[in-house]
């Protein structure tokens, strides 16, 4: 027996529809997809049915039934994420369509005139193992306003290389965006120690919150104030939600500070033909017709989570994932990339196999039914650190059970034979 | 369906609504404010006089619907005379009733006429129309007493 | 008989479920609230149902039998939109969240470095009749750039005042943006002479098609170059569609002259540390994971109005709006803002009844079963124009019937009485 | 199963990829091109020339899995020494069988060793690895042909 598994693990499979699905030769799906996206459970479903099939109209602007019920569902949304990420403030929980949309929100407006805004001589810190979301994004923000970008590289073992954090952080610094986990290697990033460091020469902190909010229980409430994050943001089809919703939580001032991203409906207080004035948060970042149904399935979403539990989910996915780092290291050639102790580290598992290039890897395994990543993720600089282009991605969450790692396992074998690599 | 109209519509609030107490704008007053309810457009200019940590006085010019006008009638002559400290009791009784959903019994002894908007509850389109000048009134005292305090 | 009504309006009326939904009292809905936004055909629930039970992966970037699926419906829906609105290419269809965001994308980017730069000098034309979100995004940019917004005016019979476009649009003129249909007023705006004069001077032309689309058959292929504007805007939840997804149609030449919107996933080609390099249209703006099951929803959406006809939608609103007219001709004390001529305006109707507010009006409505908007609708500017602060909103669509006019009427008349307005 | 991937990796895809026809760069070249397959990464550096209205030469350097490297080898034999229109036919004939799903017949007249990708077009998310050379020599010749044009 595997410890720490979740207790019910066939009860939970049985929640999400898709995980029924058998595939040519009958084989049944094994998803070792999670990191990428998410599947849905019944209720996520049904709660977004039953919302279109009898609630569905526009928010705020209704002012009749369907527009009160629907505003209330959506605004309890945003009540149960708020909740599940112990958000100081309801208010401060921003939908967007996505986590880059999130992270683009605060790149872009600090373009800006306010009291944020970049320019020359103002530096933005990343790092090495970013998501292209939370790379571009400042890119484009520095290269426009003249700023300077600077990043994090990474040890060996994947781990953020801290020692030149005194070069890194200073009062030239203007913003340090990070990924809380790494959604290529697995790396989970010491979040507080480093938004702390960058509090004191007075940086603003974006954290990526895409793969931690998945797998971590996550309490903004619980870090002091000089630890806690500026800006979090964190993605719906990731949280068992649907696509078409992202989050971006930030601290009251911190987003009273910032101009307006998208200009339209919704986040405006007063129109004139010559000015506008606008809304306070979240509204003030929430231009047009939101995604309704979308945050309305995100609230049941991260209730599902709730539910089961973040600290049994997390446990779980380190279960799995030591099951697999265990399984995968008795696979001749084969090579994982990032942090090997999985207590250290998050559920997606990046390896390569030698002789065999990625996508080789990942067809010969979805002939056999199991649904794994091939390429960069999204993570090429994190590859280039690694001298590698592309690499397989296996991606666990709380419905995966050791069997389909065992099957994972297998199936590399059975890869390397096919392609007789000896 | 009428009698779901009459709980909004009490006569109390119509009469407030032909007859707003307290309209029209009037100095002295140590904060002025404007409130736009976003979703209809509804727009109110509020002064408010505090004097000694009174209530000294509350004037207004709004446009808006029966609900917002009447609102703003009955909160003025709810708080006109009280201590700040008593005021905001009242905001917060009012605001905890338009919360309930309906299921709040009204303090009459508290909300005097206020008790009429008891209805408003059942309308979640129609609570901020009764919120506005609660709203615009604790924004503009909390900005007199700040500039009382300088 | 009212001529120009669906045929099979039972029939039609069977496939939206929330029409069966009886409220308090056992009365049965009236929606007049569809230019706010549209009902949906369980068709579209059930697409996106099928969607998310049986193929629910990311798309683009997954290399498995799900991936492919996924991926596969996501990119139909890109045919589906694009042989909707007759596009010339479908790689000029970008997926946005909603109309606001493909209309911020538009503005957004001109006040970055590329051939349509603004600047100062340069001029911006709009209209008073647009609803916020076309206006909001062209404050924005021209106060950052330095540029000028200018607009066209209206007549009291709620047109486009063009007596000065000589003066309007000029060398100077860098980009007219314009509603096709008014949300407010209903008026259909000579779109095709605009653009014509408009490229006259060289400038972009942005057409804000959100209630066009849903309403008119649009076929951009059938305009002549000189007259076709070089992006159209339009959002899913107003064509039968789901939340969460837009849609910003624009002429390749014009869209590749934009540079980046927002930075992230799917839209790079190759992405270094210190620099990165984008993929062509459509993905190059379509960062992160985009509305996938949207997507695929808007696409089952767009196929149900095709195939119910959009010829015949048009007649079936025309015939309801005239219908409509009349019967609130007949309400004394009501002004309708806006043309009244049934064949030369759109299906929403925004009117004032004298001595009761739009609030109290949409509320004793809605007491009644009777869902309308109440309020701006989004057109502050347009209402301020008519020296009106709100007004009431009815909107029809393909689903209704003359019997909810005369409920709407009937209404009104009762409304009167209840406040005893003589 | 191993039928399936047998139909993908038919042997004379393995033999390609393991010894790659004309690869490496070479001189001269009328027009390089650098494509990506972004979703995975895959990397291919594209020479072309074209001489006479004549494809005389392809060259690249290509990182890449097994369909995407035979794919690169296979094209260069199919099209150096032919026309640019005889080539450009058979890559249109190429992009057909791929974006058949399966269900076209491959010419073998027309495609010699191309036949073998038959199987991908069965793959759709392998359908991009195969087409990666394919687009990089058609973007290449038509650059090499506006140059020459000048
Ligand atoms: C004319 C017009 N433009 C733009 C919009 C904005 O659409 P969305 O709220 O979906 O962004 C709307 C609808 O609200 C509209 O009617
Ligand atoms: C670490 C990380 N950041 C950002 C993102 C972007 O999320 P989305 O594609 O939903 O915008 C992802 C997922 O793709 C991710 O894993």
């Amino acid at each position: 027996m595997i410890e720490g598994l979740l207790p019910e693990l066939d009860v939970i499979r049985k929640d999400f529809p898709i995980l029924e699905r058998t595939l040519a030769d009958g084989r049944p799906l094994v998803y070792l997809d999670s990191a990428n996206t998410s599947q849905k459970p019944q209720v996520v479903i049904d709660t977004m049915v039953d919302h279109l099939e009898r609630h569905n109209a526009n928010i705020s602007r209704a002012m009749h039934l369907l527009g009160a019920e629907s505003t209330e569902a959506f605004e309890n949304g945003r009540d149960r994420v708020a909740s599940f990420i112990g958000a100081p403030s309801r208010e401060e929980v921003i939908f967007t369509k996505n986590a880059s949309e999130a992270l683009n929100l605060v790149a872009n407006t600090l373009a800006w005139k306010g009291p944020h805004q970049l320019g020359e001589g103002d530096e933005v810190v990343i790092t090495e193992m970013e998501h292209h979301s939370n790379i571009v994004p400042w890119q484009l923000v520095t290269e426009r306003t003249g700023a300077t970008l600077r990043w994090f590289g990474l040890t060996d073992e994947g781990e953020l290389d801290l020692s030149d954090i005194d070069d890194l952080l200073t009062e030239r610094t203007k913003v340090v965006a990070l990924t809380w986990v790494s959604n290529m290697l697995g790396t989970i990033n010491p979040i507080a120690e480093i938004t702390r460091r960058a509090h004191q020469v007075g940086a603003l902190v974006v954290v990526d919150a895409s793969q931690a909010v998945p797998q971590l229980p996550v309490d903004l409430q619980s870090f002091d104030e000089e630890s806690r994050p500026d800006f979090l943001a964190f993605t719906g089809h990731k949280v068992v939600g649907p696509t078409g919703v992202g989050v971006l939580w930030g601290r009251r001032e911190a987003l009273e500070s910032l101009p307006p991203f998208l200009g339209g409906g919704e986040m405006i207080e007063t129109v004139r033909m010559e000015s506008s004035t606008y809304a306070p948060i979240p509204h003030r970042f929430e231009a047009g017709t939101p995604p309704i149904v979308e945050v309305v399935g995100l609230g049941a979403a991260v209730d599902y989570l709730d539910h089961v539990g973040m600290e049994a989910i997390h446990r779980h996915e380190q279960a799995i994932t030591g099951y697999a780092l265990e399984g995968l290291a008795g696979v001749p050639g084969l090579t994982v990339l990032g942090p090997l102790d999985p207590t250290r580290r998050g559920g997606a598992v990046s390896f390569e196999l030698a002789g065999v290039h990625p996508h080789d890897v990942a067809t010969v395994l979805d002939t056999r039914g199991l649904a794994v990543r091939a390429g960069h993720h999204c993570a090429r600089p994190a590859h280039a650190r690694f001298g590698v282009q592309s690499s397989v991605r296996m991606s666990s969450y709380l419905y995966t059970t050791p069997a389909e790692i065992d099957a994972l396992v297998e199936g590399l074998h059975f890869t390397r034979d096919y392609f007789k690599v000896s | 369906m009428s009698a779901e109209l009459d709980s909004l519509y009490q006569e109390i609030i119509l009469d407030h609504y032909k007859n707003p107490h307290h309209a029209g704008l009037r100095d002295p007053f140590g904060a002025e404010v404007h409130h736009v309810n976003p979703t209809c457009g509804d727009e109110l200019t509020l002064r408010v006089q505090v004097t000694d940590g009174t209530v000294a006085d509350v004037s207004y010019d709004a446009e808006g619907c029966s609900i917002s006008q009447a609102s703003a009638s009955v909160m003025s002559d709810l708080v006109i005379g009280r201590s700040v400290e008593e005021a905001m009791e009242i905001h917060h009784t009012f605001l905890t009733l338009m919360q309930g959903k309906g299921q709040v019994e009204p303090d009459e002894d508290v909300l005097e006429d206020g008790i009429a908007f008891a209805g408003v509850a059942k309308f979640p389109a129609r609570v901020k129309c009764a919120l506005l000048s609660w709203m615009a009134w604790k924004d503009a005292t909390a900005r007199a007493q700040e500039d009382s305090h300088v």
